[in-house]
């Protein structure tokens, strides 16, 4: 018996080593031709407090949580309660436990779950400098089916660096944690998690281990971006601490930023002077920036605004994640200032939406959000990596020197080419005042018309071709007459979801909108061709997507609302649960 | 384009009117702003930097106009947001002159905090800060620079009751490495300071006395008080700052000067490319 | 022959005293038992540049400027092309030109307008100190049947502070003009363009001369703000500026922040310590307010914000107006955080709309915005003086000395009683970051889906009685099918349409909407009864009014939309030609 | 309720504790925020205050979190506006003792501008920003307080290369009217510092140096270096400049007072009524 998925929890107290031995854990087994996803919890303590590693292995791509955790190791139980909501337990979970570390807490023995000893301390009191962490390691190594051998391997360039004392007690409770699973009497426990890691070990060389901050980062480098300006913030700091170095290896620069106001106008006035240039924030820090984006938007100069949306309103929940910033995204800049707004839809399609933000803002002399989220950003995924053919865009229109130079010229496409200081003959000044095609402020009637049109309409009438969503039949018995309509991080449960009800049977359709502004309802009506009743899924309280939706698009079908907020993700089961349960079809 | 016949010639040295748009300023008659503009075309001119090669960043104001006035590169952008704006223009094309200026509400009221971190930053940047002690566009309210008894406006009938700011003390404090005062009363006096500021490493605050004749009428007699500083410039910020405090904030002249290095973003990363970046993500 | 309406433009270059002579118009029809309306336009230049000043009298009480002005006065032609676009002319017009102004402006001529010379210049230069302004003011007031007396007792009062010699000396000028229209040859002078002042002059004691950034002022001094903070915008500085000392008349006070960061905080932090507060802007200065306004919701701290719309986006055109900023009051706080968005619809609702907002959001300890536009603020109208009584709202909930108190406490209404700052027991900790019922942060689902549906349910289950809308019926030939949809200044002119169409036969419903956040789609349903076609009517390029009723209300009607962008505002002859062009019924 | 009967008794003088809410500071261990937290109840209850008539108002950091490890009535802000919620409460509620704490991050770089202008202004509030070189909060990053050359952010790798701000000198130049200097590791210091500053009629800056034992490990080693100033305070702003320019940042004690009046929202006009205030409207 051996199984294609396996969750895993790990957690500890401050110092305990749980996301260390489950970023191991999730390497070894990407080594192995395995997916993965790891995500990691903390407690309310800024260091040094609890923490919880999330794991999911499987033989094919993840792109979320699972209902159910499968196996729990507790390396102590100080403060794991916290994490109760976010571990759930049934019947046929495993909890492995350190006799040492006192009784199981109540909940957790009243999931149900099989409880199983696993004496970390005194295991690790036989070692010398052997830690419990490794042990734990090398036992949810053994579990699942990982190779002795490799841990070894990844141990050693994982401690190197600390010397090879290190390096020797890791590798050998690495090692014992390993046999106390190889050689237990149960053996239940030598099969019933043991995942089929069925050697897809040719792909592994073009296999990523990606967060989503990373991916967002290189598809703005691949973009062409070479100028960043930010202010740290959770959680798109990691993003930043990404991309500083990097940039300046290909000779561009990140400039740390005295506040939003000020990172956002260096992004503009980068971008005036030629070259591609973002900037990534949260919530606060989005609404910080919405007059900066305005200027942007209105003297028409391209800049990229990646928004890694946390739990709000305010302050909110900082280290969580919810889709809630999508209103502000879309709305949250005063007058008429049409703009980009992009979703990405999984770890590795945040390198591509990211990307495409970047050449569309260039192109289109626009601003451009790309929202990603914390429950991408922080995670980890192991995942192919990313193979598109973005839609050609021919990049920022220049100007060339011209005696007759006008700035905001009234071309057919509403884009008007762009002088690069240092270009003779075509200075002009970008303004934020409404103004006539020369650059000249006017607050006549007809100019700001004109002007108004020529900003929509580049935006508007731009072909996105097929990225403005990803569309996927997942066939059951007879063609999808339901649809479900998402978007962001929640794409991974509602995918997952869609093969679980085609297994059973239920065809469905899922539309991810990875282009949410401009609206595109001709493009949406057509993939809506064939389905009569539409789910609309999202996690955000006020159904701000829905409401969006609602807004801009027209839908022969009824639509269905599937939304609430964060912090706790969607899971694929509890997306089943509800289209069964409430769905007509 | 000249014919290949034609004799070859010396290109005329620029002249001030060269930099200047064909734009009216919508200042009213009597503005000072109007010889700031002057004393920066001077400028200009007398340094012959070819207009392309020369940006000129501003915010929200009647002084922040002045923008489109000039005929060089221009970003007339949000209230407050001039210095930040600029900050990004010269970390990412550091081989233009980049120029900043705007008022005294624009640069130290809701420009205040990118008015410090500029200092700090000392960035290759000048600074024309048009000083007129009130906020001249929206109509005459005071400014952090307006005197705490002077009770002019609507919004403060008695006076704000708050001690003005001293741009240059501030400025010092900082961490600006060029500072200086001019008035636009003698644009050809501005005009080499604004010279010597743009020769300047680092980052050149040049504090500029520019009368609101509509606001404040009484500024029209700054002619009579305004003079040269009666000592020479210094490089100890704390002489320096004596100085500023001492002074009744009418002297002009150089103040400050620390020629130490601009700062530029850092490039001392080996350079790579973005295959060896990517392949960072391989397992 | 006389008429019951009719509409002035004054123009003149920097100094020739347009304003002021169109300001002393305006008066003494008021004081005659007229109403009237007047607004001001201003050339670019600062201070000093050419200005008009539009009017509009009327026997009854107007709301909008009509389609096109009866009498066009230019007190010189410099640059008075710039005011083409808003002063139309007509066939029917009279221009009153001085001859030694020079020729009268081909643009002008082509209307077909009637040109009568009047000369100023050489009527001035019999007088000493006569200014043409003043004898403008004389000849206008004749040609509309003002009493020659009243304009002699009100250029003493406006003057007298001058001194005698300019009192006489205006008199002269003025009574010169009186008598050049007075005493023309052409007997149409005296009697066309008369207006038949039906002495409502019993009323004039109730009739309030009234801009609409006064009502708002005065409408939040009676709603009991009695703390203001704010940084100088325009069109909002004069509602500052007439608060400043009112305020502090009151035992409040008004503080001049260093930006809108400190602005929005100030006001959260004198409402937090007990004293109703609030401040104005417009666009630019509500961008920066977001993050504020959400530390505000999430606090559940009461706070008003007046926003004057301009034109937009960025710093757009900020003397002219437009009603898109509608999107950043709805939708511009990032995470899910309701408030109250409210539109005052002309100058009197303005003090209405603004007191009950006030009112509403001490109530509901929400963040209340009210929209203005410079339509409204800047205009100044002759009214009744404003006469409502709003639904019953007990003010703050505030606590009391307990043992056990819990500031978010989850109520049924959904508001918890406040702790004044100085009540013993009470103390607590005000939180952006998500918060349990004590205050404490908290990341637990339960306690953020708590937390959220309580500050929604707050605001969502209020009774806002028969308030939320205007709904009147223009009944013409038959009960109303078609309804105008509008809200704020948008309404004068819509009301004004329905009255002409009333008069035509076609029977209309207005329905304007004064609380536009929360949405109350149960009561318009209501208010739809009987109607099977819907107009709505909004001034922004990119309909974000329409947009916004499809997110929240649904329509068995089908939905119209006459939109468009500023500065020129509608007329009333522009909607009644659009609906009896483009409407169906 | 005590009975009638019951003998009356005076109530126990308050102690620090009375001021500590039940709340566990989320610090890490070691994290010199603790010591700022007695410090204030300390000096709190040095002077008896009624818990209610306390206001405590933060920002956004860790530093900041200390409004709700208080028994007063707090709020915890956003970041970088805690001086503007204090101003508004304080020119609404004159009667509450208003304090304000905050980090490095939270004042000097996006509330710096409040920073200058409460300085400015001169309210009575008493601010005490918790300096310890680094955003704590976001997991350790540059502040404008931090060292030029420290490499230990992934953010800035090579140093921002920038020369820090000395959080005393802009207090100095943008008008504060008493300035102080604390340390974490002398709570009782600090809480005598906190006492006076609260005492001070005007707006009153205690600069505390509170380690981050997490991002900044060094900075243990600042009780090895801290000690008090060698020279009195003084009411002369440019002898206190020289002094905090002369200083390694590192001397604590007083080191400017100027006893000038609070600034307080005017309150001149004639008292009026709404009735009187609408009749202005009338025709
Ligand atoms: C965010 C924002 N707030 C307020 C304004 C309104 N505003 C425009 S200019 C100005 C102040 C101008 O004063 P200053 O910078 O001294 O320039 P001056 O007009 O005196 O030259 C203000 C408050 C704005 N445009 N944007
Ligand atoms: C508008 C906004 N930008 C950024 C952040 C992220 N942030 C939270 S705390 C902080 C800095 C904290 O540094 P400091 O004020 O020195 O406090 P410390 O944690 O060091 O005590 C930052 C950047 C935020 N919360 N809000
Ligand atoms: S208002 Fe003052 S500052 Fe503005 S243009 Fe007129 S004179 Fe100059
Ligand atoms: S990170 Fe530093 S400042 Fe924050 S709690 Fe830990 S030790 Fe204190
Ligand atoms: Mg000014
Ligand atoms: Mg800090």
């Amino acid at each position: 018996m051996s199984r294609s998925d396996c969750s895993i929890a790990l957690t500890g107290s401050g110092g305990a080593g749980a996301i260390t031995a489950g970023e191991l854990l999730l390497r070894l087994a990407g080594r192995q031709g395995g997916y993965g996803l790891m995500r990691r919890s903390f407690g309310p303590q800024i260091r040094g407090g609890e923490a919880a590693a999330l794991l999911r292995f499987a033989t094919a791509p993840v792109g979320c949580m699972n209902d159910v955790y499968d196996v729990f190791l507790a390396l102590d139980w100080r403060n794991a309660e916290r994490f109760g909501d976010e571990i759930p337990l049934g019947a046929k979970s495993l909890v492995l436990h350190d006799p040492a570390a006192g009784p199981v807490p109540e909940a957790i023995v009243a999931s149900g779950a099989r409880l199983l000893e696993l004496p970390l301390k005194a295991l690790a009191g036989d070692l010398e400098g052997g830690r419990p962490n490794m042990i734990a390691l090398g036992a949810l190594a053994a579990l699942i089916g990982l190779e002795r051998a490799s841990g070894k391997t990844l141990i050693e360039a994982r401690f190197v660096a600390k010397g090879s004392a290190i390096v020797e007690a890791s590798t050998a409770a690495f090692n014992a944690g390993f046999t106390v699973i190889e050689t237990a009497e149960d053996p239940e426990l030598a099969t019933a998690w043991r995942i089929a890691w069925d050697g897809d070990a040719a792909g592994i060389d073009e296999r990523w281990s990606l967060t989503g901050n990373e991916g967002c980062g290189l598809g703005a480098l691949r973009g062409g971006v070479r100028f960043a300006a930010a202010y740290p913030i959770t959680p798109a700091s990691d993003m930043l601490e990404w991309l500083a170095p990097r940039l300046e290896q290909l000779g561009g620069c990140l400039l740390q930023a005295e506040d939003e106001l000020a990172s956002i106008n260096m992004v503009t006035g980068a971008s005036f002077g030629g070259v591609p240039a973002m900037t990534a924030t949260s919530g606060p820090g989005l609404s910080l920036m919405l007059e900066g984006m305005g200027l942007a938007v209105a003297s028409e100069t391209p800049a990229l605004v990646v928004n890694v949306m946390r739990g709000g309103p305010s302050t909110g929940i900082p280290t969580k994640s919810e889709q809630a910033d999508l209103d502000q995204a879309l709305h949250g800049l005063h007058g008429d200032a049409p703009h980009l707004v992009l979703g990405a839809l999984d770890h590795a399609d945040c390198v591509l939406t990211t990307e495409w933000a970047t050449r569309l803002a260039e192109q289109l002399q626009t601003v451009a959000v790309v929202l990603s989220d914390q429950n991408l950003a922080q995670s980890r995924v192991l995942t192919a990596a990313p193979d598109y053919t973005l839609p050609a865009l021919e990049g920022r229109v220049e100007a060339t020197a011209s005696d007759a130079y006008e700035r905001y010229a009234l071309t057919e496409s509403g884009v008007s080419p762009m002088a690069r200081p240092g270009t003779p003959g075509c200075m002009y000044t970008a303004d934020g005042l409404e103004h006539a095609a020369s650059g000249q402020p006017s607050t006549a009637a007809a100019v700001h018309a004109a002007q108004l049109d020529k900003r929509e309409r580049k935006i508007t009438d731009h072909d996105y071709g097929d990225f403005w969503a990803e569309i996927r039949n997942y066939p059951g018995d007879g063609a999808p007459t339901l649809a479900l309509l998402t978007w962001g991080s929640t794409t991974g449960a509602v995918r997952e979801a869609a093969e679980r009800l085609a297994a059973k049977g239920r065809a469905v359709r899922v539309i991810a909108l990875r282009l949410l502004a401009p609206a595109r309802p001709a493009a949406l009506a057509g993939a809506l061709a064939g389905i009569d009743e539409v789910l609309v899924i999202e996690q955000s309280h006020s159904r701000q997507f829905h409401r969006y939706l609602r807004a801009h698009y027209d839908f022969d079908q009824p639509l269905d609302v599937l939304a609430r907020p964060g912090p706790i993700l969607f899971t694929p089961g509890e997306i089943v649960t509800h289209i069964e349960q409430e769905t007509r079809s | 384009m000249s014919s290949v016949s034609e004799p070859l010639q010396a290109p005329a040295p620029p002249q001030p009117k060269d930099y200047k748009s064909a734009l009216k300023p919508i200042w009213c008659p009597g503005c000072g702003d109007f010889a700031v503009l002057n004393a920066i075309t001077k400028a200009l001119a007398h340094q012959a930097l070819p207009a392309e090669d020369v940006a000129l960043i501003t915010g929200i104001g009647c002084s922040s106009r002045i923008a489109a006035y000039a005929s060089v590169y221009g970003f007339h952008g949000v209230h407050g947001r001039a210095l930040a704006l600029a900050a990004g223009l010269k970390a990412a094309r550091p081989d233009l002159a980049v120029l900043v200026a705007g008022g005294d509400g624009d640069g130290l009221s809701i420009g205040g905090n990118h008015f410090l971190h500029a200092c700090r930053r000392n960035q290759d940047l000048t600074y024309i800060l048009m000083d007129n002690q009130v906020y001249g566009m929206t109509k005459g309210q005071a400014s952090p620079t307006t005197a705490a008894d002077w009770t002019d406006s609507k919004l403060t009938p008695h006076g704000t009751g708050i001690t003005p700011f001293q741009p240059t003390s501030l400025a010092l404090a900082a961490g600006a490495s060029f500072v200086a005062r001019g008035f636009s009363g003698d644009p050809n006096g501005l005009a080499h300071l604004l010279v010597e500021a743009m020769q300047h490493p680092g980052f050149a605050v040049v504090h500029v006395l520019s009368p609101c004749p509509t606001y404040r009428p009484e500024q029209m007699d700054w002619k009579k008080v305004v003079g040269p500083f009666d000592v020479e410039e210094t490089s100890d910020p704390m002489e320096a700052m004596h100085r500023v405090q001492a002074d009744d904030g009418m002297s002009t002249g150089f103040i400050y000067r620390d020629r130490r290095p601009a700062w530029q973003p850092a490039s001392q990363a080996e350079r790579s490319d973005l295959p060896a970046i990517e392949a960072e993500f391989s397992l």
